[in-house]
């Protein structure tokens, strides 16, 4: 038994359950989170080369599981998202006066599918084996979408769909080219010929499509805005995540000898316009989760901004370890924004900024909640945000990079901009308005999360030794890079 | 190229101009369900090109035959989910243009 | 040549000829009903023909009993999907008079 | 001689695809849809692969073709047009021009790679080991098996999403009703309907069994099941199940969960995945028939759709 496994099986073994037991399905997560987070301590745990092939067949034809620094970081990330998501969603979704809905009884199912299908894609090494977890976390998502508004959640759906062809389309190519699939063989094979720059053209393309890059983001914002909050916290959180650590395995580890610096500097360029549209945009929007579904166009940006960085560093681990914290406080952070952003929306019955006047007396945890979630977002110190913004700007200042590192300050100060307003809004006014007392795991589950995403920041150390299991070598030198310490 | 060797790629090439026409097919037609079917044309064509590619002498290797069944029940799976998607919404619009006239619009 | 390879030749030579002939009267007839006519009947004798062609070709037993199964069953389909396509124009003349 | 019928099979395929993208009548386009599937399927006969054929013909063409003709009728049922509507000219020529480009450079690529059955001598090598003689299955069953168990998740999945889409009052009812409303149609479709499903059974046992040592297996079984569900539920033989019928239930997991639960049993003993020496065939079949089981019954609810409040039929 290894937890490479377990940590697929065990959740498509509770989304079997939950169709079974049907009413009580939800009780599931109760012995689910326990269980998966015990999984995720003994991911991080095993030996530094922990990777085993499925069933002992051997490459090319086989399946790799690996335990590398990226699936080290995201998969306890992930499974504490999916676990104060799970308990959160406890009572939303859940028979109401003794009628069960569609919605409440399928979201569980959908949930076990989300999260044995990213775990499924932070383990495998093979890009086939990515293609079938794609749309195991895509199908989700789209359901899970369409909750709130069916128009969105069609229109996310067929661009996924393209995107998710655009991806299989190279996996063809390179399938047909090199006999494998593989991204650590293909490390070793792959040339700079037609056939595999297409490939991996097709497949970012589907991949930035799938993750919102701008300006490709468009799909997003509605899908993610109109959601319900569980939802949206997975889609914002988790769905997204699962494309960029695609491209990063491509990038940095299957055709790091292919790719070429402009391409870099493109997908740079993409993220820095992706900042700056992303928070310009979230302080134009009136209601509260179109804007926290803009921070994560912005956010996102910040992800795609380190790709140039990374590979002109001369020592990655850096920049590598700080764009993976940034994708794990993000993952925090943001879950923990929609799930306080329903509660306050829901004790409110409103979904404009300006409902939420007086709310911080009224539901101070929910606001407190909200506010630690900003503060790691905007990359406040101690934050995980902070540790991941401020080895990009310190990566950026040292390769003199002017632009990234502008952009890496200007999209700080238009975060506090953004994340500031609804915050001063609750803060406001003198008489607290009535709401109705919440249960407490409901509360407790996104100022736990947040709390989480600022404490990243004491954890820097550990984080960054974690992401060297899989740092890209210096480009400069062939020493293996060492973390920064 | 000599005749014998661009007859081995008859197939992936038809793979090839599968994929373009499906995708012009995707952008160009506005209603979902045509959207679905262009999508369809898409998958049809890259099998192509990956069964096509491992053509050998007599015989098509089993690896690529295999991913190919994969992505057809994938395919079909989404399929469906799209279908159902669209007959949803469309009911959803019928309900509510029965209560307010207006197309359904959540966009923000 | 031996004598089964110029039974199977004249055998599907006998089955396209009664394809084309069924494609034909799809093509060339008036009205659903006859339209149908034509491109059941013509067909599915058509296929017999052909069906008939290769198992004469594979010459073994067992799979000309699943060959014939097929062509049994493909006359089955033929039949039901042509009544119920002949029910549905018929719908469509009264619902369209 | 083959490669001018390989000329004609693919000229044949490129035509009925544009005409089942761009034809007016969506009905007519579905018809070409099936055509064209068909085609691919007779191009993968002639590339010798006869799995895929089966698949491509029983669920590319077959599934997907009923599923895009009955989303057609329900879609007109409320008044929508499917309307072949035409993008802007601008947008038309600019895709068009683009999508030409893309094509180009496709071929290009695909030119340059040489045709090759490179990892058959691997897996001729790896058979074996496994005890069956269908490279296919072999990959799919056991060097890949890992792939086909999340596929199973997949189409779970997809079922689960549809169920998600059901109106508030409908769940946890049946789906809209297959069975066709005219009586006299009812009784033909109803007697085919009802002659078809044993014999569906038999077929998709068949398939399964041969698919071990001969071109067949879950998925084209699993197919075989489906159209036999459908048409005996169209004939009004059976009946559409409710979601929460806990038989119903059971045979949607049961294919995934065997295959789960041998995955594990192989990980207690050594590796996830794994089939201890000697037991591969046996495990492997026992997998494929329950997937059988759960792909034939996931199909045909896949077409039939979300639990509905109407009864009304076709």
């Amino acid at each position: 038994m290894s937890p490479l496994d377990l940590l697929v099986a065990a959740p498509l073994a509770f989304m079997v359950a939950s169709l079974v037991v049907g009413r009580g399905g939800r009780w599931l997560i109760l012995a689910a989170s326990p269980a998966m987070l015990a999984l995720s301590a003994w991911l991080v745990a095993l030996p530094p080369d922990a990777a085993h092939l499925v069933g002992d067949w051997e490459l090319p034809l086989g399946i790799l599981l690996r335990a590398d620094g990226v699936a080290r970081l995201l998969v306890p990330a992930t499974s504490l998202c999916f676990v104060a998501v799970g308990l959160y969603a406890w009572h939303e979704f859940s028979p109401k006066s003794g009628r069960e809905t569609a919605r409440a009884h399928t979201f569980w199912p959908l949930l076990y599918l989300m999260w044995g299908g990213s775990n499924a894609g932070y383990l495998t090494t093979d890009l086939f084996n990515l293609y079938v977890t794609i749309e195991m976390v895509s199908l989700a998502a789209v359901a899970m979408a369409a909750m709130g508004s069916l128009a969105a959640g069609l229109q996310y759906f067929l661009i996924a769909l393209v995107g998710s062809l655009a991806y299989l389309l190279g996996v063809a190519l390179l399938a047909a080219h090199y006999d494998t699939v593989d991204a650590t063989l293909l490390a070793i094979h792959a040339r700079p010929d037609l056939p595999t720059l297409l490939a991996i053209t097709v497949m970012t393309a589907g991949l930035l499509v799938k993750t919102a890059l701008f300006p490709l983001h468009g799909w997003l914002p509605p899908a993610h805005a109109a959601a319900p909050a569980p939802a949206s916290a997975l889609l914002s959180a988790v769905v997204v995540k699962l494309g960029f650590v695609i491209i990063l395995r491509l990038w940095f580890e299957a055709f790091a000898e292919v790719v070429r610096p402009a391409a870099m500097h493109l997908l740079g360029g993409m993220g820095a316009l992706a900042i700056l549209y992303g928070s310009i945009q979230a302080i134009r929007q009136e209601r509260l989760k179109s804007l926290v579904a803009y921070s994560t166009v912005a956010q996102l940006g910040y992800l795609f901004l380190a790709f140039p960085l990374i590979s002109n560093a001369p020592n990655p681990a850096e920049p590598w370890a700080a764009v993976l914290v940034h994708a794990v406080a993000h993952m925090l952070a943001k879950a923990a924004m929609f799930l306080a952003a329903g509660l306050m929306l829901k004790a409110v019955a409103g979904e404009r900024i300006s409902d939420l006047a007086g709310l911080a007396r009224a539901m101070p945890l929910s606001v407190t909640a909200f506010a630690l979630a900003a503060i790691s977002l905007t990359g406040l110190p101690p934050s995980g945000g902070f540790t991941a913004k401020f080895l990009l700007l310190h990566a950026a200042i040292e390769q003199g990079s002017v632009v990234y590192a502008a952009v890496l300050v200007i999209g700080g100060l238009l975060g506090a901009v953004y994340l500031f307003r609804p915050l001063s809004v609750a803060c406001s006014g003198s008489a607290a308005p009535v709401v109705k007392a919440e249960a407490p795991l409901r509360v407790a589950a996104p100022l736990a999360l947040a709390a989480l995403a600022v404490a990243l920041g004491f954890a820097g150390m550990m984080l960054i030794e974690l992401s060297s299991l899989s740092a890209p070598p210096a480009a400069a030198g062939p020493l293996p890079a060492e973390p920064g310490r | 190229m000599t005749i014998s060797t661009s007859l081995g790629h008859l197939f992936p090439l038809t793979g090839a101009a599968l994929v373009g026409l499906g995708l012009f097919g995707f952008i160009s037609l506005r209603h979902p369900l045509r959207q679905l079917l262009a999508v369809n044309v898409i998958g049809a064509g890259i099998f192509l090109i990956l069964g096509g590619l491992g053509r050998g002498e007599g015989v098509t290797d089993p690896y690529p035959q295999a991913l190919v069944i994969t992505g057809i029940v994938v395919s079909v799976a989404l399929t469906a989910v799209g279908a159902a998607m669209i007959t949803r919404l469309a009911e959803e619009r019928r309900a509510a243009g029965t209560a307010s006239d207006q197309p359904k619009d959540q966009g923000p | 040549m031996t004598w089964t390879d110029l039974a199977v030749r004249l055998l599907l030579f006998l089955g396209l000829f009664f394809y084309a002939a069924g494609t034909i009267g799809l093509l060339r007839f008036p009205d659903a009903a006859s339209r149908l006519h034509a491109l059941t009947k013509a067909d599915n004798v058509g296929l017999g023909f052909v069906a008939l062609a290769a198992a004469l070709q594979w010459g073994s037993v067992a799979v000309a009993a699943k060959i014939a199964a097929v062509w049994l069953f493909a006359i089955l389909a033929a039949g039901t999907s042509a009544q119920l396509m002949a029910r549905m124009a018929k719908q469509e003349d009264r619902d369209g008079s | 001689m083959t490669s001018a019928f390989e000329l004609i099979l693919c000229l044949m395929i490129l035509g009925t695809a544009c005409v089942a993208l761009f034809m007016r009548d969506f009905l007519a386009a579905v018809a070409f849809f099936v055509v064209f599937g068909n085609l691919m399927g007779l191009a993968w006969l002639t590339l010798g692969a006869v799995n895929v054929a089966l698949a491509e013909i029983a669920i590319g063409a077959g599934v997907t073709g009923v599923l895009l003709v009955l989303s057609r009728s329900r879609l007109l049922a409320l008044g929508e047009e499917i309307s072949c509507g035409p993008a802007k000219p601008w947008l038309r020529l600019g895709a068009a021009a683009a999508c030409s480009v893309f094509t180009a450079v496709l071929a290009a690529a695909v030119l340059s790679i040489a045709p090759d059955d490179g990892l058959a001598p691997v897996i001729d090598g790896l058979m074996p080991l496994i005890g069956v003689e269908n490279p296919v299955t072999g990959v799919l069953l056991a060097f890949r098996a890992y792939d086909t168990l999340l596929e199973s998740f997949v189409l779970l999945g997809a079922l689960v999403a549809i169920w998600s889409l059901a109106a508030p009052a409908a769940w946890p009812r049946a789906p809209a009703a297959l069975r066709m409303t005219d009586p006299a149609a009812l009784n033909v479709a109803g007697s085919f309907g009802r002659l078809l499903l044993p014999v569906a059974l038999v077929m998709a046992a068949y398939l399964v069994w041969v698919g071990s040592d001969d071109p067949g297996g879950a998925f084209q079984g699993g197919t075989v099941l489906a159209g036999g569900f459908l048409f005996a539920a169209m004939g009004g033989a059976i009946g559409l199940p409710r979601s929460d019928n806990s038989a119903l239930r059971w045979s949607l997991v049961a294919g995934p969960l065997v295959f789960l639960a041998i995955g594990l049993a192989g990980a207690a003993l050594g590796r996830f995945l794994a089939y201890p020496e000697g037991t591969a065939k046996a495990l492997i079949v026992t997998i494929e028939y329950s997937l059988a089981l759960s792909i034939g019954v996931t199909l045909a609810l896949l077409v039939a759709g979300p639990p509905a409040t109407t009864e009304t039929g076709l």
